[in-house]
């Protein structure tokens, strides 16, 4: 006996809706990863300027919007000033611009005081190079198109290692180009949120402190809501993700039951 | 929580500040390189690699069905070293297809991939001696955006029928779209990345795999190539070297 | 997402809806609508990713400073552009039998310079910091952590000998390190296999939330 | 000759973009930079050749096979409309190529992706069988990690913890297995990788510039 893809496919499409429909949350226990990287943003002293590199697809944002949300709900209520920019991922070019003004304007933070938004910049490893000696070689210009020198953040941040903290939200291996050439480079503290795939290579970074905290996947962003004492995308995500753990679970045991089933008549 | 024991710490020296240790080793590196071309060895004994023992196999298997054999290249670009290996395997790959007289149909991502792969599978060719087989529009580009590739190589992958499909180059979560669906055609699949991340994939929907570093071990060893063997003699003893530092430093601070 | 709302939106919204449907069909059956729709999507993101490089590349790094910039005035300027712009024409002459040889030299420029910027910065970000965050000082550690760091230090020197190429010799069987290598490995793997699901079924979850999006919208429910 | 010029490249170039990492030397960086800027543009060209294969391909399916050159002419049109839309109106926010982008590219690149979860569960059924010693290990360990980063890992550490001599003690701790396998043996084989691929990663970059792998020269 074996079962079906499509019986497969179906219990899957199954577990993943009735959940969200029916509004499922469960608490979530944090980890240490979470916690340093919640800590690292509560040591900031108000008012610091922090780099957010948003450098993800639209195809991952299921798992690095929830953290982008959070990240930026901590930042404003610890009135620390976000630089969100993308100098990696061509892709996109307004990747979390709505959701930022969003939360933005619900806290009543003013855009390019408060926070700043720069967007996609060309040049992959050269600009992110000139960014260490002169941070508006780069960036001259808001996303929305204002000359950055009229802004506060003019007076503040001449090149990159002005920034207090480097947070990298990602899908693929920037988080290591931005540790080999500016954390490497330029010695800006650097954490990162991450796909739960990436998570694990990670590890080695974390464990030898280039990293300073990390989130992983949806989990991470769930924790992350659950140590800012909220319960949003992420931890409603993670209901039904429970129930499609366990069921991939089953499908296992079940694919051993069968396996060793069919060895024993196998074997007579 | 490192502890940098930078022997060149002043940033006016010719050496870039903190760069001492990594140059050191790169000198290391560099010294043990051309040693291995320097002295004059005979014969290199090599680990057996089922990887590339599969890969004349696969090829010969496709010729037999008649149909063509896919390479998929890695989702990043010529001039990452990755994607150079993976072509460089490519080249060996089109030798030995010549031989057989099999066609090579292969998808890209990037322009620049795709005209090194152009290149390569022509040397490859105009090597094994069958030029005429050389027909650039079976290489092509589909687009650079990392889904519509995936799909893309699944619908080309019904389409034509291959008898073998080899990935070689960095993959990210496409992996497993390409390989769960090139495993229900019934393919052989033989795969070599160095993103430790997919492994896992590759090795539950693959039928062989080249893990991390024998990707870039992989070309040299294809054809028992003495020449690219000898980079490979000095990858052994430098991560020997690597174990032997470690252990080494471990001691003389715990001691 | 506001746009959703907006007039007219309603007819692409169910398009959009069918469009998804069809590629999710594809898990059971390769057919016509998937083939259609992925057809579409390639010449949209070909032609997308088109507009970005003519943008960043031509635009940005020819056009504006050939022609409207005041920096780019002096000979070396000028040619520092014009002579990549030489060298990305040299591509072209792949066509031809008599010039094809031409197209090698971007080809090897590329190759060339890729290599060299790759080495110094992997040596000081994988080697020499990993190198260092592997030798620890015992002295302030717990009993278990000195463990863990033993265990870490074994999977690194068995896994490495496993992948030893040449000095290992021929041998036709692993033997017992390679094979304390493969365990680890194995742990390594399945760690990373079941982190990965977690990863791979929030995407459906994120998906089954743009169907709710766009159905809602239909309705005027959003 | 042909081929020395073409080999003299590969050396030069790379030397100097190797040497420029190490070297304080103002020349080099400034050589790096525009290598960089000159790769783009180089790119850039490559970009029309490989844009003219993408569509060779798709008008050659449109001879040949009369009932399904809807196919081919699908990525044709659709390709053409997005490049001249946006060679008209641009590419920022609220333009056609925007809307089209929001409306097609995003949804269906995004389903796509989620076909994964479908092969992922099926994967796991199918392939994750205990059949010899390494895949048991690899199956123990996935399991483990499967349960332990869901809440039901806490419920059953909490509900198997027992208080012995006032030391707090739980049987069955997945999350705490799975910290301890993504920190222990996961750092240990993921350092040994990072350090073979890096080794590999340069001897195939010295092999290249040195000319010793060089089949793409013929």
């Amino acid at each position: 006996m074996k079962i079906k893809k499509e019986v497969i496919y179906f219990l899957l499409l199954l577990v993943i809706i009735l959940p969200l429909i029916f509004g499922i949350s469960f608490k979530i226990k944090p980890t240490e990863p979470v916690i340093n990287f919640f800590q690292e943003i509560n040591s900031l002293k108000k008012g610091s300027f922090i780099v957010v590199t948003i450098s993800f697809d639209p195809s991952t944002k299921a798992e690095l919007l929830p953290m982008l949300d959070a990240l930026t709900y901590h930042l404003f209520k610890n009135d620390i000033i976000p630089v969100y920019m993308n100098p990696l991922n061509a892709n996109v070019t307004n990747l979390g611009y709505l959701s930022i003004k969003k939360i933005a304007r619900k806290m009543k933070k003013k855009e390019n005081s408060d926070y700043y938004y720069l967007g996609f910049v060309p040049g992959d490893k050269s600009a992110l190079q000139d960014m260490g000696e002169d941070f508006y070689s780069v960036y001259k210009k808001t996303f929305d198109g204002k000359d950055l020198e009229n802004f506060n953040i003019f007076k503040n941040i001449q090149k990159i290692s002005d920034f207090s903290l480097l947070i990298d939200l990602a899908d693929g291996n920037s988080t290591l180009d931005l540790l080999t050439y500016i954390n490497t480079k330029y010695g800006v503290p650097m954490a990162s949120g991450v796909t739960a795939v990436m998570a694990s290579e990670y590890y080695p970074y974390l464990n030898s402190g280039q990293l300073l905290g990390l989130l992983g996947g949806l989990r991470g962003a769930a924790e992350y809501e659950t140590l800012l004492d909220m319960s949003a995308k992420a931890r409603r995500g993670m209901s039904a993700q429970t129930f499609a753990h366990i069921l991939i679970f089953i499908l296992i045991i079940i694919g051993n039951y069968e396996y060793f089933k069919g060895k024993r008549h196998g074997n007579n | 929580m490192f502890n940098n024991a930078y022997i060149f710490a002043d940033s006016n020296g010719i050496i870039k500040s903190g760069r001492g240790e990594s140059l050191l080793f790169f000198i290391f590196v560099l010294i043990l390189f051309t040693l291995s071309y320097l002295l004059k060895i005979k014969h290199l004994p090599t680990r057996k690699l089922s990887g590339i023992e599969a890969i004349e196999e696969a090829i010969g298997r496709s010729t037999e069905m008649g149909s063509p054999i896919l390479y998929v290249a890695g989702l990043k670009p010529v001039p990452a070293v990755s994607a150079i290996a993976g072509i460089n395997v490519l080249g060996k790959i089109a030798e030995v297809a010549a031989n057989y007289g099999t066609p090579i149909i292969s998808p890209h991502n990037n322009s620049i991939t795709m005209i090194s792969a152009r290149e390569e599978i022509k040397s490859g060719f105009l090597r094994a001696g069958n030029p005429e087989l050389i027909n650039s529009s079976k290489i092509f580009y589909i687009t650079d955006s990392q889904f519509p590739y995936a799909a893309s190589i699944n619908s080309l992958t019904n389409e034509v029928k291959p008898g073998a499909i080899f990935y070689m180059g960095t993959f990210y979560a496409e992996s497993l779209i390409l390989t769960e669906h090139g495993q229900s055609t019934g393919a052989i699949q033989i795969a070599g990345t160095d993103s430790v991340a997919q492994i896992p994939f590759f090795i539950t929907s693959c039928d062989y795999l080249l893990m991390g570093e024998e990707l870039f071990t992989a070309s040299a060893y294809i054809k028992k190539d003495l020449n690219s063997l000898k980079g490979v003699l000095m990858q052994d003893i430098a991560k020997i070297g690597i174990i032997l530092y470690i252990i080494i430093r471990l001691l003389s601070k715990n001691l | 997402m506001s746009i959703l709302r907006e007039k007219g939106m309603g007819i692409i919204n169910i398009i959009v809806i069918l469009l998804m449907l069809s590629v999710l069909s594809f898990v059971f059956k390769d057919n016509h609508f998937f083939k259609f729709t992925e057809r579409l999507l390639v010449g949209v993101s070909a032609g997308y990713g088109f507009l970005i490089i003519f943008n960043a590349g031509f635009i940005k790094k020819i056009w504006i400073p050939l022609f409207y910039s005041t920096g780019t005035n002096n000979f070396f300027q000028v040619m520092n552009i014009i002579l990549p712009c030489l060298l990305g024409l040299l591509f072209f002459t792949s066509f031809s039998k008599k010039y094809g040889f031409l197209a090698k030299y971007p080809l090897a420029f590329l190759l060339g310079t890729g290599a060299g910027v790759e080495i110094g910065p992997r040596i000081e970000t994988s080697i020499m910091r990993q190198i260092n965050s592997s030798v620890v000082d015992f002295s302030n550690l717990s009993l278990f952590e000195i463990f863990n760091y033993i265990i870490i230090l074994i999977a690194i020197v068995t896994t490495m000998y496993y992948f030893l190429f040449i000095v290992r010799g021929n041998k036709k069987r692993e033997n017992f390190i390679a094979n304390i290598g493969i365990f680890f490995m194995m742990i390594g793997f399945g760690a990373s296999f079941g982190y990965t699901i977690m990863g791979r079924l929030s995407l459906l979850i994120e998906v089954v939330d743009m169907f709710r999006e766009r159905i809602f919208s239909i309705f005027g429910l959003l | 000759m042909k081929e020395l010029i073409a080999l003299l490249i590969v050396l030069i170039g790379g030397v100097i973009m190797t040497l420029q990492y190490f070297l304080n030397i103002p020349v080099l960086d400034l050589i790096y930079k525009n290598v960089l800027d000159w790769s783009i543009v180089i790119s850039t060209f490559a970009l029309l050749l490989a844009i003219r294969s993408l569509l060779a391909r798709q008008f050659q399916d449109l001879k040949f096979k009369k009932v399904k050159s809807i196919f081919p002419l699908t990525t044709i049109i659709s390709f053409f409309t997005v490049v001249i839309l946006g060679l008209i109106f641009g590419i920022g926010e609220k333009t056609p190529v925007d809307f089209i982008y929001q409306n097609i590219q995003v949804p269906l690149q995004a389903t796509v992706f989620s076909l994964l979860a479908f092969y992922i569960s099926s994967a796991a059924y199918r392939a994750f069988r205990a059949k010899n010693f390494s895949s048991t290990v690899l199956l123990i360990s996935g399991s483990i990690v499967i349960i332990g980063r869901i809440p039901l890992g806490d419920f059953i550490a909490k509900i198997t913890t027992l208080h012995i001599n006032g030391s707090v003690i739980s049987l069955i701790d997945f999350p705490a297995w799975t910290k301890w396998i993504l920190n222990v043996p996961n750092v240990g084989i993921k350092r040994a990788f990072i350090f073979g691929i890096t080794l590999g990663i340069i001897s195939t970059s010295l092999k290249v510039i040195f000319g010793i792998e060089r089949g793409w020269l013929k």
